[in-house]
């Protein structure tokens, strides 16, 4: 990828192959009808503290994780259910966390922010905006340092946090020690109520990356086929030559920032425009449009995911409480295990 | 004179508005202080009424923007920087203490800074680790500050207005478990003394020193121990930097037993320093070591029974004053 | 077996010197550790010897070092991060509590962090206020590090060692004015152990606590206090967080009396924590209040017989040692 | 300017005109004759705590103050006296300051790295990299609200500065806000013993100023004519435009860069090389050249300048320590003046 390369024309299904885009919309899906049923459950108040939904932006994590390998890093936000969930982290473990018990991915210690997984390299859920930057980059020296060559750390993160000093450090350490990360902006225009207009003077990102001559790409968002081909490229050009890398995914949040917010901010019109981009029901024309996907074929699918979630709320439903006693464990580590 | 029902929360944004009304050097800038409302909607509606100039949204930049209202009150507005939560004023930290806390000492006297920060602190709305600090004990170590922390309504409405007034940097805490807590409010209710601490129940057994998110839960523990016959007394701290010691020691001198609550983690917390004076100013009139209920020694979980054991509640606070109270002496 | 003279600077090198030798997941970063030979010419020689990728400069990005450090530890690397002074910690106190301290917690237990950084600490040579900080007990109030301040040559040729075999975060303090104090190291001095406090002095009237830089102050007050026939018993916290309450109990309760140095600014420093759980845990043994002798409260100004006035002193300390062993009880 | 302007041309003599150049001569005179003592009196241990020379760099100070109006703020580093001293605080009140007397422009609290004054609108003398350019904002906030139109704002750091959050943060809220600031980075080409190669990851400064949508310019810090005319186009830019710019100075400090440093990193050769480059000599050879500087006027300017630095040393002397009873005044305001 050149430095700064163009808008590139986005594959359509027949190019990216049958499989690889049902399998792009299963993923999606499972990311949406979780998040939708996360809501469900907060208004029920199963699910407490903060919670924060990806849905409209379910292309972004599903055209990102499929072209990374087991050996790879992930380093994400508290917008990370659908991250965690593609990455590989298991829908039960998932909604059990949400449920703060014990069998949930982080013991319940965490919560929907805090989704962490040794097992799929899944280095949470960082609920400090900019925070994980610095994080990836440490990775990602651990991975040039060992050496373990090839190894890739992808670390995602919202563009209000490119107004936070913790990027500008980073990014510049990632370029100048060449650290294989790839920077996966999510720029859904808003940071809370902040529109990106008002938060950047300028508001091109990749202008970012290129003061520090690191090579970047600008991809839509809300095609998941886009953002699948776009982070191929860059996934193997990380990995390859061992440099650092910034996309800039164009895409947009449907429901609010969080369960508390009004939406004052910004016109319901806009929501709806957007709305007509939703990266789902778009593959899933273009897939019908090619006869490879119908009705039946949506059913089965919509009733493998709500089964899927069904037996997440299932198991979570009958998790276990940590016993109050162990409140202070892991505060420091076990040295004898338990 | 009539008085008027009021939540916590209504009552800053009137002390704000009436500050940014009184006050032409007053603008408001933070994260979403305008559009958004405000995270906690506490400056719902002032955009509306007095611009964006003034209530001014700001980009993520903690400690670009703390800085620059360290800039302009150097230059004599008055400014009132919001972070939005305790947990981001890490990022500014640099520029509270080594700017804000130090430029009048280091320019020998030449450059105020007229500034107050505002921030939402506390846990117990399963925020977890890093949205659950209580770090006001912590800013309460910083010559040069103040640090205040209303507990009620009144001190919500009021204490802005001292603070404007003070010619120095102060930093306000609102308990995010308060925001809701409603009361009668007079009218023409306004600036408070801040140099004091208050009194919010009396008793003849124990002093209970509080503050902020700590005193309704105080306040129901000195009830729940009435019931049993033990009459607390219920110090509100209300400036945190620097301490009042006078009520304080006033208070236990005639209790002879001393309950510091906190919900920062104990060690190192600003109970400590409560305890270290009382027992240094005056041993003599203890009947039992000074007492402290703080939060445990653990990141706040996100489990709700697990958050719950780990902070400071009315059981444990009565607990600790019943035992104090039965310890020799 | 042999012993050499050495300084506290010499065996710091030398304790990072054998790290860098044993482990190859060791490295150490921060800003001028290589070319410039460290700030404090600590890892003078070291990138000569270990090459730039280990002992690696990084540019003016606190933040993002330290945050990049406990990345790799989370990697199983067994990163060493220098930042250069205290002062500039407060820029990565973020990635310090939001991340180092807490990733274990947020994860369950599954990510843990091996980190250790490294910084210098302390006031005494006329840096004025941004430069003359000491945080040390900021830090012990967050859970999930462990802080570490070596005062002796011993304890800077050991601590390091004990520190890389943690499995959580420490934090190494290293106050600039020891740097230059030498004394006889065993050939084959080594790990300690960073679990005990140390009784540097033994004696029968009270105890002096302290750590880091006021220990030789301590000392030598204690020899003052010697001369008019006090004798002090001087306790070396070395270990800020976890304290080692034992230690410091058990020879309270024999000298009932005790006096905290801390170099902090008195109101929140380690000092009210170590007095606050004296008083706590053995008030029936106390024949006086714990008194403290601490910074005064005025951030640190650079003419030197004010920096003078500000700090702890030995004339101070045993001049409140006097005063605590004449006080009633 | 535009946005990133190439290096211009720098006049010569006879363009500026003679008066200015002399008086341009006589500022950086006294700046590198005042520093000269500074390091003197810190062997006699008269001056103590850390001492940054900027010799070599006196072109800075000397080119962009004449500029600067007495509404104009200015916030500086620990490099600072230079600036100080060319901003109008006088020599006095400085050598006062470094001999800790309350008679000092910061009454002995602040030392070498803290000059403020608050006649000259001088902000300080910041020890910690990158501290100043927030405020720098906050005080071009202060003048937009208040409104005083058409006042600027002078930051000067080091290029070392650039590799902080701090500094991306502010630059970008200045640009965003579009506050009237005058970012000066003085590129010395080193931070302690860090090359600026080994700190950025793109030394093309001005670069980061474009990912802001900042204008800036390069200039040769070693010429003070060339810093003269590029400051006066941008100082006039700032002003009529109220919008922020930014300047790259190339510099060098022909010194250690405090008292303590054994210059590891650079080689003797290279320190050399750069001194051919001497502001001071370079501009006096141009001025003898065109006839208007000879060897009297060059003994009457250093006996000007020698007395200067004389009385500033006596003044010193003789001047008080602040009572030790005063120790924590000036910790928060005195509400009654006493
Ligand atoms: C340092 C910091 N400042 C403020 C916040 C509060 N906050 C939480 S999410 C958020 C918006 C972040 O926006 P963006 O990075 O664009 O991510 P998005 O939420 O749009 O996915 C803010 C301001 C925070 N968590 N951390
Ligand atoms: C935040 C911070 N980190 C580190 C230091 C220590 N330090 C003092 S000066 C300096 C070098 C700064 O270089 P530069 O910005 O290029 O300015 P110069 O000294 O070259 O004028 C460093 C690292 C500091 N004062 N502040
Ligand atoms: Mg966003
Ligand atoms: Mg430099």
């Amino acid at each position: 990828m050149p430095e700064r390369a163009a808008v590139p024309a986005a594959p359509d299904v027949r190019q990216v192959g049958r499989e690889t885009c049902l399998a792009l919309l299963t993923d999606m899906l499972r990311v949406r009808r979780l998040e939708e049923r996360c809501a469900q459950l907060y208004g029920e108040q199963k699910i407490r503290g903060f919670l924060h939904l990806a849905i409209g932006e379910e292309a972004v994590a599903a055209g990102v994780m499929p072209h990374l390998r087991a050996d790879d890093n992930v380093v994400a936000t508290y917008r990370e259910h659908g991250h965690a969930l593609l990455r590989g982290v298991s829908m039960n473990a998932i909604m059990a966390e949400m449920y703060g018990r014990v069998e949930g991915c982080s013991r319940g210690r965490g919560g929907s922010m805090h989704l962490f997984d040794r097992a799929t390299r899944f280095y949470g859920g960082n609920a400090i905006v900019g925070g994980g930057l610095a994080l990836a980059a440490g990775l990602a020296l651990a991975d040039r340092l060992a050496p373990r060559p090839g190894v890739v750390t992808a670390c995602f993160f919202g563009e209000g946090a490119v107004a936070e000093g913790a990027f500008h450090e980073a990014m510049n350490l990632a370029a100048l020690w060449q650290l294989p990360v790839l920077f996966v902006c999510e720029n859904n225009l808003y940071a809370m109520g902040t529109a990106l207009s008002r938060s950047q003077s300028r508001i091109d990102l990749t202008a970012k990356a290129a003061a520090y001559g690191m090579p970047s790409a600008n991809v839509n968002g809300m095609n998941v086929l886009a953002v699948h081909d776009a982070a191929g490229q860059a996934v193997a050009q990380v990995r390859e030559r061992s440099q650092p890398l910034f996309l800039e995914l164009h895409t947009y949040r449907f429901r609010a920032h969080s369960m508390f917010d009004p939406e004052l901010y910004r016109e319901r019109a806009e929501v709806e425009e957007w709305k007509k981009q939703d990266p789902i029901p778009r593959l899933a024309a273009e897939l019908r449009a090619r006869g490879a996907f119908d009705d039946a074929a949506e059913a089965r699918l919509e009733a493998d995911v709500a089964q899927e979630i069904a037996d997440a709320v299932a198991f979570a439903e009958v998790g276990t409480l940590e016993p109050v006693e162990d409140l202070l464990r892991f505060v420091t580590s076990e040295r004898t295990p338990r | 004179m009539s008085a008027r029902r009021q939540s916590y929360r209504e009552a800053l944004r009137e002390a704000l508005r009436e500050a940014l009304a009184r006050d032409e050097r007053v603008f408001l800038m933070g994260e979403d202080v305008g559009r958004y409302g405000g995270t906690y909607a506490v400056s719902k509606g002032l955009l509306e009424e007095f611009g964006p100039e003034r209530i001014r949204d700001t980009p993520l930049s903690e400690s670009a923007f703390v800085g620059a209202g360290v800039g302009a009150a150097l230059a004599d507005m008055r400014p009132i920087v919001e972070i939005m939560t305790v947990n981001f004023s890490l990022l500014a930290l640099d520029q509270i203490l080594n700017g804000a806390a130090t430029l009048l000492h280091m320019s020998g006297g030449q450059f105020h800074v007229p500034l107050v920060i505002r921030m939402a602190t506390g846990a117990g709305r399963q925020l977890a680790a890093q949205h659950s600090h209580s770090l006001e004990g912590w800013y309460a170590h910083i010559p040069g500050l103040r640090v205040i922390a209303p507990a009620t309504v009144a001190d919500a409405r009021g204490m802005l207005w001292t603070a404007l007034e003070d010619p120095d940097p102060v930093l306000l805490f609102e308990h995010t478990g308060l925001f809701a807590v409603e009361d009668e409010l007079p009218d023409d209710a306004g600036a408070v003394d801040l140099d004091r601490a208050a009194l919010r129940r009396t008793g003849r057994d124990l002093t209970i020193v509080c503050y902020g998110g700590c005193l309704p839960k105080s306040l129901a523990a000195a009830e729940a121990l009435a019931a049993q016959g033990v009459e607390a007394e219920v110090v509100d701290l209300r400036t945190l930097r620097p301490l009042d010691d006078e009520t304080i020691l006033e208070s236990v001198a005639r209790t002879h037993r001393a309950l510091v609550v906190d919900e920062g983690w104990r060690s190192g917390s600003l109970s400590a320093e409560v305890a270290a004076r009382i027992q240094e100013r005056i041993f003599f009139e203890l009947d039992a070591p000074v007492a402290r209920v703080c939060s445990a020694e653990v990141p706040i979980p996100y489990a709700r029974h697990l958050e719950l054991a780990a902070l400071p509640q009315p059981e444990s606070i009565a607990a600790a004053g019943l035992a104090l109270v039965g310890a020799r002496g």
